[in-house]
C-alpha cells in the first residue's frame, strides 16, 4: 500500500522460550520428549541384534552391560518415560481420528482415551505373562 | 464465596502491553487502576479505562456476548476473550492483558489479522455442490447424524484465541492453522458439499495440515468447542488417504 | 487476491507420519513392558525365568521368521516413530527444519532400520 | 500536517456495511453480472457485523398448512398497520425461497428427523415458520454469507475502513470518502450506485442488546445529504434482556415454552390481554405475544411493584426450568452458555433475570419498495433501511429474512441503476472529498478544553433511556429534544486524548457520536410529534395513549436541518391494499378471531 510507513508498522514479537509461558505447552514439551525414550530403546534393541549377530560372547556383553547400575538407572528412566508416552497417546488419541457414532449417540473423547489405557494395561499384562512363561 | 481477597478487593489493576507505532519503537506495559465488581468482565474494564482514564488504549470489540469474536487478547497469559472474563477469575490481580499472541501488534491489543484474512480465500470456504440444484427443488436433505459431521466445526467464530495458542503457527507464520483448517474440514464434511478434491491441494502441502504436530491448546482455549484440533487431524487422515491413492493412481485420476 | 497462483506442493509427511503413528501405537501399547522386561526384569532376574534372556532361546526367537519380523517391526518403527517426533522438536526449539535436519533425523531411524535388518538377516533362518 | 493525495479506488456499486443485507446485496450484484465491480466497505471485518449477535431465527412460510396471507397479516397487524401492504406482500412471496437460498449456500439451518428445515414459534406469529439455526441464527448466516461471498473476485473488500462521509455531486451518489482504521489513510471510493447496509442504531440508549458498532452511522450519512428518516420513532425494546449488560435471552425461549413470572411467581402477561395462561406455548399468546406488548407489560408490572430487585434494577424472571436440561443443551445451547457464563445460573435450576432493552430500529433511511432513496443512485437494506415491513413493531425473526429479501433487491436495483450512468467528474470528486476529510480531521487538532466523549456519550444514552423510552410523554420528549440540543453543541468542543492515526478508536468513537446525535434528535422529534400510542411508540400524556387513525396512520419524515437545528417532521401516506386497521388482538381474543377468519 501507499507509505506512511510510520503509522503502519506492526510489531512481531518473539517466540522466545515459548514452551516456559504455559503449563500446557510444558507438558507437550514432555509428552514429545518421551520420543528420546522410544529413540534409545530401539538402539538398545539395535544394539542386543547386533550383539545376538556377533555371537554368544557379544551376546553375554549385552546382557552384562544391561545389569550395570547405569544401565538399570536408564531403564528405569526410559520405563517412566514410556509410561508417560502410553499416558499421553490415548490422550491426544480421540482427536486424531474421525467420529465414532454408536447408534445415535458420538463417542465421547474420554471413553476413547479410557480404551486406549486399557488395551495398553491388556497388551503390558499379557506380555508379562508370556515372558513369565504362561502360555495360552 | 466469601473469600477474604474478593471482600477487600474494591480495586483491581490492568497490566496493558502498549504499542503506539507513532510512539513506540517496541511495546511497553502500562498499569491502569480500575474498580473491582463481581460481574465485570475484562472487557468492561478496558471500557472503563478508555472512557475514564485513557482515551488513547486501543482494542477492538463489539457483540459483548461471544460471538462475533472481536475481543480475542492474551488474558494473565491465556488467550481468550475478554467479553467472556470475569475479572472475579483473576483475583487479586495485577491482570496482564496483551494483544493475541504470535500475531503481529498493530497497536496495543489490536492485532493484524491480515493473514488470516488471506488464508480464507485460500481454502474456499464455501458450498462447492456436488450437483447444481435450482431453489425450486427446495432445501437439501441433510439427517441430523449429517449435520453433526461438521456442525461443530461450523460454530467458528474466527476469534483467531486458537492460533495464538498454537506454537507451530507462532513458529511459522505460514502454518494454515487451526481455525482455517477446522473451517476447510466444516465444508469437506459437509453432505451437500463436492469440493473436498478442490481443496486437498491446501491441506496436503506442508503449510497446510502437516505443520501441526498435534499440541491440542488450540481445543482447550475455543470459546466455542469448536475442537479444531480434532479437524485439523482429521484433515491429516483425508491427506494421508489422498497421498497414497495419488501413489497408486499418480496420473492424478479422479477418485 | 491469491486466486491464480499455482497450488502449494504436495508434501511428502504423510510417510513419514504414518510411520509415526504406527510406531506410537506400538509402543503405547507395549512400550512400557518390553523396558521393563528386558531392561529391568531380567537383569535383575525378577518377574520371568532368569533364562528368558539366554542366548539358545533369543537366537531361537531370532532365526523364526515370525520373531525376527516381530523384532524388526519394533526396532524399526520405534525409530521411525522417534525420529518424526525429533524433527519436529527440534523446530519447536528454534531450528529451523532443513535438509540437515531432516538428515539427522530420518537418517539415524534409516541407520537403526538397517543395522537390524542386517543383523536378523544375518541370524540366518 | 500537509495533505497527503487521498488514495482513490473506482467501483461500480459500493456496498456500506457487510453484515448481512451487504453481503447478501454483494451476493445479488455478483452473481447477476461477474464484471460488475463491487466496493464492499465495513468499518470491522464482515463476520464481526451485528447480524452474528442475532439468535432466534428467520422467518418464511413453510408449512402447507401455513400461508403467504397469513404471514401477511401478522407482520402487519404486528406493525399496528403501519406497514406499507405491498411491500409486506413482497416479502412474504419471497421469504421462503431466500432461506432455501441460504440453505444451498451452506447454512447449518436445524432439522427435523427426516432432514427438512425445522421451524419453531415465534412472538406474533400465527403459525410456526421461523427457520433457526439452534440459537446462533444470525452467527450461522453471516458466516454463511461472507464465506460465499469469498467466492467472488469481483466483491473488492474494504474491511476496517470507517465511512466518514457521501461524495454527491450532480444530484447523485457519486462514492464515498472512508478511513483506513490501521493507518488512519482516506480513501475516495468511486461508484455509481451506494447501498447503505450499516444496521440499526440501538447504541443511542443505554440499555441496549446491540454491539458498540451499532451506532446508526449510515442512517445518518444518507440523513446529513438530505435523505429523510422515516418511522424513527417506533424502537423496539426486547422483553428480555439481561440485567447490567443488555444481552439477549432469545425469544425463542419463549417459543420453545419459556414462562415469565414477576416478583410473586405469577405468568402476569394474563393480565395484560395476552391469556390465558395455558402451560404449552400457543401462537400468539402469552409469552408469545409481541414484543412491544411484552416489554410495555413489564412497565406495568413495576409500577405494581411486582418486579424483583438486584444490583441492576428491576427484572422478571424467564423461566425455563420445565424444558429440561436436554433441550436446553439441543435447542438454547448459547443461552444456556449465556445464563451460565454472565449470571452463574444454570436456566435448568433457576430462572434467569430479564429486562426489556433496546434492540431494533423499526425505522430508518428512506426507501421505496425497491429499496431506492429519494436520491439517485442510493439505496439501502437491513435495518438501516426503512423499506416498510415493520410498520411501528416488527415481529422477531422477520428482520433476518428483511435482510436476504430486500438485500438482494438492493442489490440488484442498484446494478441496474449503475448499469445506466457513467462516473462523476473526478476533478469535483476529488474537492468534495478533501473538503470531508478536513471535517473528518477537525476533532484531532482541537486545543482548549471540551467535555470527555464517554461524558456526552454516557449522557446521550441516559437522556434517550430517560425521555424516550418504553413510554414516553411530551414534557419527556421535549426534555429530551433540549437536551439533545445541548449535547451537540457540547459535540463540537469534545476533547480527545489520542491524536495519532493508526487504530485512533476514540477519534472513530467521536465520529460515531456525531452519527448518534442525528439518529437520536430524528427519533426524540419524530416522536414527540406523534400525538398518539401505536406499536413500540407508547405516550402517557393525555389525548395521546390511545391509537389514532384519523391523524396518524402516517409515516413520519425526519429531515435533517443543514444549519444545525432542530429536525423538520413531515407526515408521509401508508399504503394499504388488502388489510384495514383493525385491533391487534392476542391471546384467546386472537384464537376467536382466527376461527371466524377461517371460518
Amino acid at each position: 500500500m501507499s507509505g506512511a510507513p510510520a503509522v503502519r508498522r506492526p510489531y512481531y514479537r518473539r517466540m522466545g522460550r515459548w514452551w516456559q509461558r504455559d503449563p500446557f505447552f510444558r507438558r507437550y514439551m514432555w509428552r514429545e520428549a518421551t520420543a528420546l525414550a522410544v529413540l534409545a530403546y530401539a538402539l538398545v534393541l539395535t544394539l542386543g541384534i547386533v550383539c545376538l549377530a556377533l555371537g554368544e560372547a557379544a551376546w553375554q556383553v549385552w546382557l552384562a552391560a544391561l545389569r550395570s547400575p547405569a544401565s538399570l538407572a536408564l531403564h528405569a528412566a526410559l520405563l517412566a518415560a514410556m509410561v508417560l508416552h502410553t499416558k499421553t497417546w490415548f490422550e491426544i488419541m480421540p482427536k486424531t481420528m474421525p467420529m465414532i457414532f454408536v447408534g445415535e449417540r458420538r463417542l465421547a473423547a474420554t471413553t476413547i482415551t479410557r480404551c486406549g489405557w486399557a488395551a495398553a494395561a491388556i497388551a503390558t499384562l499379557a506380555l508379562l505373562a508370556l515372558a513369565a512363561g504362561w502360555r495360552p | 464465596m466469601p473469600e477474604p481477597a474478593r471482600a477487600a478487593a474494591r480495586s483491581i489493576t490492568l497490566e496493558v502491553l502498549r504499542y503506539r507505532p507513532e510512539i513506540e519503537a517496541a511495546p511497553v506495559w502500562q498499569s491502569y487502576v480500575v474498580p473491582f465488581s463481581e460481574d465485570l468482565s475484562v472487557l468492561q474494564a478496558l471500557q472503563h479505562v478508555k472512557d475514564e482514564l485513557d482515551g488513547s488504549l486501543s482494542f477492538r470489540w463489539s457483540c459483548r456476548m461471544a460471538i462475533c469474536g472481536s475481543c480475542g487478547m492474551m488474558i494473565d497469559g491465556r488467550p481468550r476473550l475478554a467479553c467472556q472474563t470475569f475479572l472475579r477469575e483473576l483475583l487479586p490481580g495485577p491482570v496482564r492483558l496483551e494483544a493475541l499472541a504470535h500475531w503481529p501488534i498493530q497497536r496495543d491489543l489490536v492485532i493484524d489479522a491480515s493473514g488470516f484474512i488471506a488464508g480464507l480465500e485460500r481454502i474456499k470456504p464455501y458450498l462447492i455442490p456436488r450437483q447444481p440444484r435450482p431453489l425450486a427443488a427446495g432445501e437439501y436433505r441433510q439427517s441430523p447424524h449429517e449435520l453433526e459431521l461438521f456442525e461443530p466445526y461450523s460454530a467458528c467464530i474466527n476469534c483467531l484465541l486458537c492460533y495464538a495458542a498454537c506454537p507451530q503457527f507462532g513458529l511459522d507464520p505460514g502454518f494454515t492453522g487451526p481455525g482455517l483448517l477446522a473451517l476447510l474440514h466444516r465444508y469437506n464434511a459437509d453432505s451437500r458439499d463436492g469440493g473436498r478434491a478442490q481443496r486437498m491441494a491446501a491441506v496436503n502441502a506442508e503449510h497446510g495440515v502437516w505443520s501441526c504436530t498435534a499440541v491440542g491448546y488450540c481445543s482447550e482455549v475455543c470459546p466455542k468447542a469448536v475442537d479444531p484440533a480434532h479437524a485439523v487431524n482429521q484433515n491429516k487422515v483425508n491427506s494421508a488417504i489422498d497421498y497414497l491413492r495419488h501413489l497408486l493412481a499418480p496420473r492424478g485420476a479422479p477418485p | 487476491m491469491s486466486s491464480g497462483t499455482s497450488p502449494p506442493a504436495r508434501s511428502h509427511a504423510p510417510i513419514f507420519w504414518l510411520l509415526f503413528g504406527a510406531g506410537g501405537m506400538l509402543s503405547a501399547l507395549f512400550g512400557p513392558a518390553l523396558v521393563f522386561i528386558t531392561g529391568i526384569a531380567a537383569p535383575l532376574g525378577i518377574v520371568i525365568p532368569h533364562d528368558l534372556l539366554s542366548y539358545p532361546r533369543v537366537l531361537a526367537l531370532s532365526q523364526h521368521w515370525a520373531g525376527k519380523s516381530l523384532l524388526f517391526v519394533i526396532v524399526a518403527l520405534f525409530a521411525w516413530h522417534a525420529a518424526h517426533r525429533l524433527l519436529h522438536s527440534l523446530h519447536d526449539l528454534g531450528l529451523r527444519i532443513g535438509p540437515a535436519t531432516r538428515l539427522l533425523c530420518y537418517g539415524s531411524a534409516s541407520l537403526l532400520t538397517l543395522v537390524s535388518a542386517a543383523g536378523l538377516l544375518a541370524l540366518g533362518f | 500536517m500537509a495533505a497527503e493525495a487521498i488514495e482513490r479506488y473506482t467501483a461500480d456499486v459500493i456496498i456500506l456495511g457487510a453484515g448481512g443485507a451487504g453481503l447478501r446485496a454483494a451476493l445479488a450484484i455478483a452473481m447477476r453480472q461477474p464484471a460488475a465491480r463491487i466496493a464492499l466497505i465495513s468499518k470491522v471485518y464482515p463476520m464481526r457485523s451485528h447480524t452474528v449477535a442475532a439468535e432466534g431465527g428467520a422467518a418464511g412460510v413453510t408449512q402447507s398448512h401455513d400461508s403467504l396471507d397469513a404471514h401477511f397479516h401478522d407482520t402487519v397487524s404486528g406493525g399496528d398497520w403501519l406497514c406499507e401492504q405491498d411491500v409486506v406482500a413482497y416479502f412474504v412471496e419471497h421469504a421462503h425461497e431466500e432461506l432455501v437460498q441460504l440453505e444451498h449456500w451452506g447454512c447449518p439451518w436445524s432439522r427435523t428427523g427426516d432432514g427438512r428445515a425445522a421451524v419453531r414459534a415465534f412472538g406474533g406469529m400465527a403459525i410456526e415458520r421461523t427457520w433457526f439455526a439452534a440459537d446462533r441464527t444470525g452467527f450461522h448466516m453471516l458466516h454463511t454469507l461472507f464465506q460465499t461471498s469469498i467466492r467472488y473476485p469481483s466483491i473488492q473488500r474494504f474491511d476496517e475502513h470507517f465511512c466518514v462521509d457521501l461524495v454527491i455531486d450532480d444530484g447523485r451518489v457519486q462514492g464515498v470518502l472512508a478511513v483506513e482504521i490501521a493507518s488512519g489513510e482516506f480513501r475516495l471510493i468511486a461508484a455509481k450506485a451506494l447501498i447503505i447496509a450499516t444496521g440499526g442504531a440501538g447504541r443511542v440508549f443505554r440499555d441496549n442488546t446491540n454491539g458498540g458498532i451499532v451506532t446508526g452511522d449510515g442512517m445518518a450519512l444518507a440523513y446529513r445529504h438530505g435523505v429523510p428518516l422515516r418511522d424513527m420513532e417506533f424502537v423496539q425494546y426486547h422483553p428480555t434482556c439481561m440485567p447490567g449488560t443488555g444481552l439477549l435471552f432469545t425469544e425463542a425461549c419463549r417459543g420453545e415454552g419459556g414462562f415469565l413470572l414477576n416478583s410473586e411467581g405469577y405468568r402476569y402477561l394474563q393480565d395484560y390481554g395476552l391469556g390465558p395462561a395455558s402451560a404449552e406455548p400457543r401462537n400468539k399468546a402469552m409469552e408469545l405475544g409481541p414484543r412491544d406488548r411484552l416489554s410495555q407489560a413489564f412497565w406495568h408490572e413495576s409500577r405494581k411493584g411486582r418486579t424483583l430487585h438486584g444490583p441492576h434494577g428491576e427484572y422478571v424472571h424467564l423461566d425455563l426450568r420445565h424444558l429440561g436440561e436436554r433441550k436446553l443443551r439441543e435447542r438454547l445451547p448459547q443461552i444456556r452458555e449465556l445464563a451460565l457464563t454472565y449470571l452463574g445460573i444454570d436456566p435448568a435450576r433457576a430462572p434467569v433475570p430479564v429486562l426489556p432493552a433496546v434492540h431494533y430500529t423499526m425505522g430508518g433511511i428512506l426507501a421505496d419498495g425497491r429499496t431506492a432513496a429519494p436520491l439517485a443512485g442510493l439505496y439501502s437494506a437491513g435495518e438501516c433501511s426503512s423499506v416498510g415491513i415493520h410498520g411501528a413493531n416488527r415481529l422477531g425473526s422477520n428482520s433476518l429474512t428483511e435482510l436476504l429479501v430486500f438485500g438482494k433487491v438492493a442489490g440488484e436495483q442498484a446494478l441496474a441503476f449503475a448499469q445506466g450512468v457513467g462516473h462523476g467528474a473526478p476533478a469535483r470528486l476529488g474537492a468534495l472529498a478533501e473538503a470531508s476529510r478536513a471535517a473528518a480531521l477537525e476533532p484531532l487538532q482541537r486545543t482548549g478544553s471540551g467535555e470527555r466523549l464517554a461524558t456526552l456519550r454516557n449522557e446521550l444514552t441516559r437522556t434517550m433511556q430517560e425521555g424516550c423510552g418504553i413510554y414516553r410523554s411530551a414534557p419527556s420528549l421535549e426534555a429530551t429534544c433540549a437536551r439533545l440540543a445541548q449535547l451537540r453543541q457540547a459535540w463540537h468542543g469534545a476533547q480527545l486524548d489520542d491524536r495519532s492515526r493508526s487504530w485512533n478508536t476514540e477519534w472513530l468513537a467521536l465520529l460515531e457520536l456525531g452519527f448518534q446525535l442525528d439518529v437520536a434528535q430524528a427519533m426524540a422529534h419524530a416522536a414527540l410529534a406523534r400525538r398518539e400510542s401505536r406499536g413500540a411508540h407508547q405516550r402517557l400524556d393525555a389525548g395521546c395513549t390511545e391509537r389514532d387513525d384519523a391523524l396518524f396512520l402516517k409515516h413520519s419524515l425526519a429531515y435533517h436541518d443543514p444549519a444545525g437545528g432542530p429536525p423538520r417532521i413531515e407526515w408521509s401516506p401508508v399504503t394499504i391494499t388488502r388489510s384495514a386497521p383493525g385491533t391487534r388482538v392476542y391471546g384467546a381474543a386472537a384464537e376467536r378471531a382466527g376461527v371466524t377468519l377461517h371460518a
